[in-house]
């Protein structure tokens, strides 16, 4: 995985010092503890409660990505056994298992300490646990069992997933916006009582504000990518999102980061630069990659194939105008609830596509980006992520007449992805794809 | 012989065959709607005079077409239900009411309704959490349901009628506690195999039909002299949905009496009553978001005291077990859950937490909800009843 | 008086005639298999035969294993998991956790003064049981009594990363085209099979002494392997396969003993020395 | 007109065959034992042999399957996937969807009327789709393989196996032996099995006529006939099924020769 061809695939440079950024994540929570400053371990929460933790001077680590960064680097194994030593089933998300069974060592084993194996310096015990009811039922199950590990009082922060149509009915979306709102209320109440902090509604507003601006700015760059050919390859949006999806510390710095980024892929986009030598395929990327074989992205560059886009989930709200919202509270939730959840709705209705938040922006990519395929990779021990791929594959070629090539994999669990096998079928999906892109074009499709 | 058997052999003709009973009724002109799982608000439908029918999987036939679009890797239950509906097992339904059970239950919502088109069909969104919020917007949520029904029905539902419809519903949930009564003594008066084709019974017909074969089944069992033998062991078993007899067969056969569960075709989903409230939903939405002791529901224990937090959590989520052990004299829980099912997964340590910490002897099993993977757990369940002695 | 424990597991069907104190007067061990599996008798006769005493002789005879369901000539049936608990302290009367590896399944026991009071076991997945060692002995193409000295010879031992022992046995190939040696493919075998099941036992919270019973504990190469993979002491008895039968001697005394003591008769099933029909 | 050589690395067998052109010449099998590397050298001593032609007389050849990367003296590799359906076509171009039931795994190919390649799906990390769930069962009965085929068609009625996995479709076997469940019901059960998991390959992947069947599975007409009654349809089954994917690839060495001749080793060569 280290070893990477590096003119297969053309890296961006101003991803690199967002990527750094990210890493500094950990160290930054472990001085905070160090400092005597309250952290919360949070599961990604779509922006509800990260404008809060910066508001409120809260150091938050995301076990989610702490345990992809286990797996990257290979350190998984040994939580991931002990997970199941705890007794709790294997078939579990392997993120929550990591998670697990790091706790269980650190509070169980070692008093509290940060196992000194730990990668990245550790994720250091929590002094609350901030769990969401969106997403997956892991969400909230697995900060839930570490009640045996940790006692630390727990949130769970509520997110409606409205069907489509009920989603659209008539008031729903408001009545949604406010259910958040109460709840976030709450929220803060919840983190001043525990933590004994107070909140500064001020600093909340220009914080939100903020990432408004990020999720904009990153919105954009992703627009970028439509063109042909594709300024930026996924590989980037990888190394990149956890700087949106879990946005802590210097908002403002990181924006800076981010408006540089978009200036490079505009560059490229005004000078026909893509991210691979010959963009032969355009293809999108369903679901986390593997982690630990990122070196796949390589090789099929070599072969022309161009990473376009990639889950929905993992992207920035789609901006939206709020001006005249003054409560920054009701701004975090149109943003997460309006510009993510619900925002491809209406689409889906007309398309008579029923999954709205997980399947359908899938179609839509295909067209927007217009893409030769879609790799899907099923998470075998994420049922959330992956439950829904086999229709989304159905719905894809039914519809639009793109193929989609499956191919099972983990996202910490190493042992069920086999890079060579991969490979090979990808090899006979490029068959596919030319094929269907003769289909398209006789069915007078415009891509 | 007093009187020969009438109500359990009516249960078992109804076990046998589900929806008999339904389809005679449709073909009397009623509306039939499917519902999966706890979560759809029954007493709404009966009160439109439509008939609730529950929809289960089937664990003796092997799963196919619904390979084509959920991978295996998700519960086989719900795997189970889609297969037999996209093999039109299930075309006599004028309609589906899903609910947000759990990830794959909402996913495969939404994918039954692009493959299945019946008349009606309405997905209601779940809180996950019991905070005060959560309760006003599941309100909310219930009065959509309630809005659907009423344009699919063309039909007004006043509170007077909602507020009858549960009145039916909470004497069903009274009677099946006295069923439960049956089962206190030792030996308990009606086996649990007998008592879970009740339960399926009672969920493929309408409620009032369901209360009178209730009222037979409870006298014919007061009055008969045969009932199940003495056994060293009275169980609780607890977990994911058990919607065969097959399991519960197997554990009895092996030399067990279960005496008491806590599983959403017994008493998770007929314990909570409905309290009749000035605006009937407030009372619907309360038991059925807080009522209804599903995992899937995260019951936070928010307090400032952030010590032996985990005690109270356990009592908590758990407490009520306790309850149904002391009244029943269950002596050991049998936790049984079907493979991939994420909520009951997480559950399993802390439940059992829970039990040692009353010093009740336990074990785990877990299946693929399939005929052939219960035959090895006999050895488990024997072993199990060996330790209990 | 004496006592009969036969114990009919997935591979091998092992019968111990005891006598009151313990002595063992015969023990004889015979494949199972699909077609042996009704034949347990013709076992029993053969042991019978060795200690020369007639059937009647035996005062009573417990069956264990996964085959115990159907033994006509049985007086009773008690879990191979109950059987071993009792027979691995009546070796070793410290014991407080046991590991057996049987040919299509795991186990571990806690023990407590003699007494099974916890278990964890395998029997879904052929990786992690002795079949997983018969399966891949096979496409190594040596034999499965051979592996443990062979592996003792393994200087770096390879990962054998696949879960399912089908996909394994591909591995395994590939490590020999590969030109692995054949030492350190098969250490590897011993360490995933080791891991697998010591991380199922750990689920007991492991208290010393440990035993490791069943066909695999001759196999001195995974009894390194979970050796290490404890990090602790590891007892094996003499004759690992034989513990269950034993065992289920044993509690055929105990339930004599206890009749006797209350004065009742020795409760006795109409039990006949003849093949197993299965239609029952 | 020039030769060339298919060489077919599977995890049982390894498979041969040397293509005039583009039509049979030769084939030989071989078992791939424990070392791929040998197997393949031995192959093609045997196949030079049979076709008596010396190894400067191959024009090209492709090697493919699973030990592929084991073949040192092909020019290129390529998926077996894509074999399979040039070998098909090349025996029957009629066929549009192609089962091929490997010891593996199984998979589903729609091909179209040059044989390429227009959609596939292939079974999950699963045995119990996969000709090894018979071996295991057949090694359950005590019984040679080659049998399993013509016993299974005698089955009346054939043992439903509720579970999905091979590990406990072996244990179920074992107690239905036990019960005495006649080998043929039950052979009849796992060819049952194995056919409900290719159907519901097919129900993903869609399927056109005409249908073939290719691999080891080919060989087994118990299999045959399961798979033809549980998706109501008629396979063609080619002579040699277990030798199709090296026949294709003998194929795709004529086709790469044309491209760009032996000298350039493609960028298809696997990592």
């Amino acid at each position: 995985m280290a070893q990477e061809k590096k003119r297969a695939i053309n890296r961006l440079q101003t991803m690199r010092p967002i990527r750094a950024e990210i890493d500094e994540i950990y160290k930054r929570s472990v001085e905070a503890v160090k400092a005597g400053e309250p952290t919360a371990w949070a599961m990604v929460n779509y922006w509800l409660a990260d404008a809060i933790f910066n508001a409120m001077d809260i150091a938050a680590v995301y076990p989610e990505s702490y345990s992809a960064a286990c797996a990257a680097m290979g350190a998984a194994q040994p939580y991931l056994d002990r997970c199941d030593e705890e007794g709790f089933p294997t078939h579990m998300c392997g993120y929550a298992r990591n998670c697990i069974g790091y706790t269980a060592r650190m509070m169980n084993d070692l008093g509290g300490e940060i196992p000194p194996e730990a990668p990245m310096g550790g994720m250091p015990k929590p002094a609350v646990l901030v769990s969401r009811g969106l997403s997956c039922d892991a969400g909230f199950k697995w900060f839930q069992a570490l009640g045996r590990y940790l006692d630390v009082p727990m949130w769970t922060l509520e997110m409606p997933i409205p069907g489509v149509e009920e989603g659209l009915s008539e008031g729903a979306y408001e009545q949604n916006v406010e259910f958040i709102v109460k709840e976030l209320r709450e929220f803060v109440k919840f983190l001043e009582r525990v933590l004994s902090k107070k909140m500064d509604w001020d600093r909340l507003s220009e914080t939100v504000h903020d990432l408004q601006e990020m999720g904009r700015v990153w919105h954009e760059t992703n627009e970028l990518r439509k063109s042909i050919p594709c300024p930026m390859h996924s590989r980037d949006f990888w190394s990149c999102m956890n700087g949106v999806t879990t946005p802590t510390g210097d908002l403002k710095k990181k924006l800076e980061l981010y408006r540089n980024l978009y200036d490079e892929v505009k560059y490229r986009v005004e000078n026909k630069i893509g991210s691979v030598a010959q963009e032969k395929y355009r293809v999108g990327f369903t679901e986390l990659p593997p982690w630990h074989s990122l070196s796949l992205f390589d090789t099929l560059a070599e072969r022309g194939w161009n990473f376009a886009i990639e889950t929905w989930g993992y992207h920035p709200p789609i901006p939206m105008d709020l001006t005249g919202v003054n409560d920054p509270l009701e701004r975090l939730a149109r943003m997460s609830c309006g510009g993510l959840i619900t925002s491809r709705f209406r689409g889906a209705l007309q398309a008579g596509e029923y999954m709205g938040f997980l399947g359908y922006p899938n179609l839509e990519y295909a067209k927007e980006y217009k893409l030769d395929g879609f790799f899907l990779h099923p998470l075998l021990t994420c049922r959330a992520a992956s439950a829904h791929l086999w229709y989304v594959q159905d719905r894809l070629m039914q519809k639009l007449k793109v193929p989609s090539l499956l191919i099972e994999g983990d996202i910490v669990d190493i042992r069920l992805f086999d890079l060579a096998d991969a490979l090979k079928k990808t090899e006979a999906f490029e068959e596919i794809m030319d094929h269907y892109k003769e289909v398209r074009k006789a069915e007078g499709m415009e891509w | 012989m007093a009187k020969e058997s009438k109500g359990l052999t009516k249960v078992k003709e109804i076990y046998q065959d589900r929806p008999r009973r339904v389809k005679e009724l449709k073909a009397e002109g009623r509306k039939v709607i499917g519902y999966l799982c706890a979560y759809p608000v029954l007493e709404m439908m009966t009160a439109l005079d439509l008939v609730p029918y529950r929809v289960l999987g089937n664990m003796r036939e092997p799963i196919t077409k619904a390979d084509a679009c959920l991978p295996t890797m998700v519960c086989p239950f719900l795997r189970s239900s889609l297969d037999l509906a996209l093999k039109d097992e299930y075309e006599f339904l004028d309609g589906m009411a899903m609910a947000h059970i759990c990830d794959v239950g909402e996913r495969m919502a939404h994918i039954w309704k692009t493959y299945r088109h019946y008349p009606y069909f309405y997905f209601m969104d779940v809180p996950h959490t019991v905070h005060k919020a959560a309760l006003e917007k599941f309100k909310e949520e219930i009065k959509g349901f309630k809005k659907s029904l009423e344009s699919f029905t063309r039909k007004e539902l006043s509170s007077e009628k909602l507020k009858k419809a549960i009145k039916v519903h909470n004497d069903q949930r009274t009677l099946v506690r006295e069923l439960y009564d049956l089962r206190k003594p030792d030996p308990p008066l009606v086996s649990a195999t007998q008592v879970l084709q009740v339960m399926l019974a009672l969920e493929s017909i309408p409620v009032e039909e369901g209360n009178e074969l209730l009222r037979e089944v409870i006298d014919e069992i007061k009055e008969r002299q045969e009932g199940p033998q003495k056994q060293a062991a009275r169980l609780l078993i607890w977990g994911s949905i058990i919607d065969d007899v097959s399991l519960i067969e197997t554990i009895e056969s092996v030399g067990a009496n279960i005496v008491m569960d806590d599983i959403c075709v017994g008493t998770r989903f007929y314990w909570p009553e409905v309290e009749i409230t000035q605006d009937p939903l407030d009372g619907l939405a309360y038991r059925y978001l807080v009522g209804i002791k599903c995992p899937r529901t995260c019951r936070e224990v928010i307090s400032d005291q952030t010590k032996k937090a985990y005690a109270a959590d356990l009592e908590n989520r758990f407490g009520y077990l306790k309850d149904y052990i002391k009244a029943w004299n269950v002596n050991g829980v049998i936790l049984q859950s079907v493979r991939y099912c994420d909520t009951h997964g997480y559950e399993v340590p802390a439940v059992r937490d829970y039990l040692n910490s009353l010093g009740l002897p336990n074990t785990y099993l877990e299946h693929d909800y399939s005929q052939g993977s219960l035959a090895p757990l006999r050895t488990r369940i024997q072993a199990f009843l060996e330790i209990l002695g | 008086m004496y006592f009969a424990g036969v114990d009919i597991g997935s591979t091998m069907t092992k019968v111990m005639i005891m006598a009151e104190d313990e002595r063992t007067c015969s023990q004889v061990i015979g494949p199972t298999g699909a077609e042996h599996r009704r034949l347990a008798n013709k076992v029993m006769e053969e042991a019978l035969q060795q200690a020369n005493l007639p059937f009647d002789e035996i005062s009573y005879v417990v069956a264990t294993g996964y085959g115990r369901v159907n033994v006509p000539f049985a007086d009773r049936q008690i879990t191979e998991l109950t059987c071993h608990a009792k027979g691995v302290s009546s070796l070793f009367p410290n014991v407080r956790t046991a590991i057996d590896i049987g040919g299509q399944d795991a186990k571990g026991m806690k023990i407590n003064q003699g007494n099974l009071v916890d278990f964890a076991m395998n029997d879904k997945c052929a990786a992690g049981t002795g079949r997983f060692l018969e399966v891949i002995s096979d496409a190594l193409g040596i034999k499965v009594e051979d592996l443990g000295k062979i592996s003792l010879k393994s200087t770096k031992k390879v990962e054998i990363s696949s879960v399912c022992t089908i996909f394994a046995q591909q591995e395994v190939i590939s490590h020999l085209s590969e030109g692995t040696p054949l030492e350190d493919i098969v250490a590897g075998l011993h360490d995933a099979i080791a891991g697998r099941v010591v991380r199922m036992v750990k689920r007991l919270k492991i208290e010393p002494d440990v035993v490791l019973t069943g066909g695999v504990a001759k196999n001195v190469g995974v009894v390194r392997a979970i050796r290490e993979n404890l990090g602790c002491e590891l007892l094996v008895p003499e004759d690992p396969l034989l513990t269950g039968a034993l065992g289920a001697a044993i509690l055929g005394k105990e339930i004599v003993l206890k009749a006797l003591a209350k004065g009742e008769a020795i409760p006795r099933k109409g039990r006949r020395l003849e093949e197993a029909t299965f239609f029952n | 007109m020039a030769w060339f050589m298919g060489i077919d690395i599977g995890s049982a067998t390894s498979k041969g065959v040397i293509t005039k052109g583009s039509d049979f010449f030769a084939c030989h099998v071989f078992p791939s034992g424990t070392n791929y590397r040998m197997a393949a050298q031995k192959l093609r001593e045997e196949l030079l042999a049979k076709g008596n032609l010396s190894q400067e007389e191959i024009a090209c050849t492709v090697a493919t399957g699973r030990g592929a990367n084991n073949v040192l003296f092909a020019d290129h590799q390529v998926a077996d996937i894509i074999c399979c359906a040039r070998g098909i076509s090349s025996i029957f171009p009629s066929v549009r969807t192609i089962i091929d039931v490997e010891d593996q795994s199984s998979q589903v190919i729609r091909v179209d009327e040059e044989g390429r390649v227009i959609n596939f799906t292939v079974s999950e990390k699963c045995a119990a789709g996969s000709g090894r769930f018979l071996q295991v069962i057949a090694n359950v009965l005590r019984i040679d393989p080659k049998d399993i085929g013509p016993l299974s068609l005698k089955s009346e009625n054939p043992v439903i196996f509720t579970t999905g996995c091979a590990v406990f479709g072996e244990t179920e076997a074992v107690s239905r032996v036990a019960e005495g469940t006649s080998k043929e019901d039950i052979l009849g059960g796992v060819h049952k099995a194995i056919a409900g998991k290719i159907s519901s390959l097919v129900e993903r992947l869609g399927s056109e006529e005409q249908y073939a069947i290719s691999g080891g599975g080919g060989l087994d007409i118990g299999l045959i006939k399961a798979i033809e009654e549980k998706l109501g349809i008629q396979l063609l089954v080619p002579p040699y099924p277990q030798l199709v994917a090296a026949l294709g690839a003998a194929i795709m060495a004529t086709e790469k020769y044309d491209s760009y001749g032996t000298t350039d080793i493609g960028t298809d060569s696997q990592s």
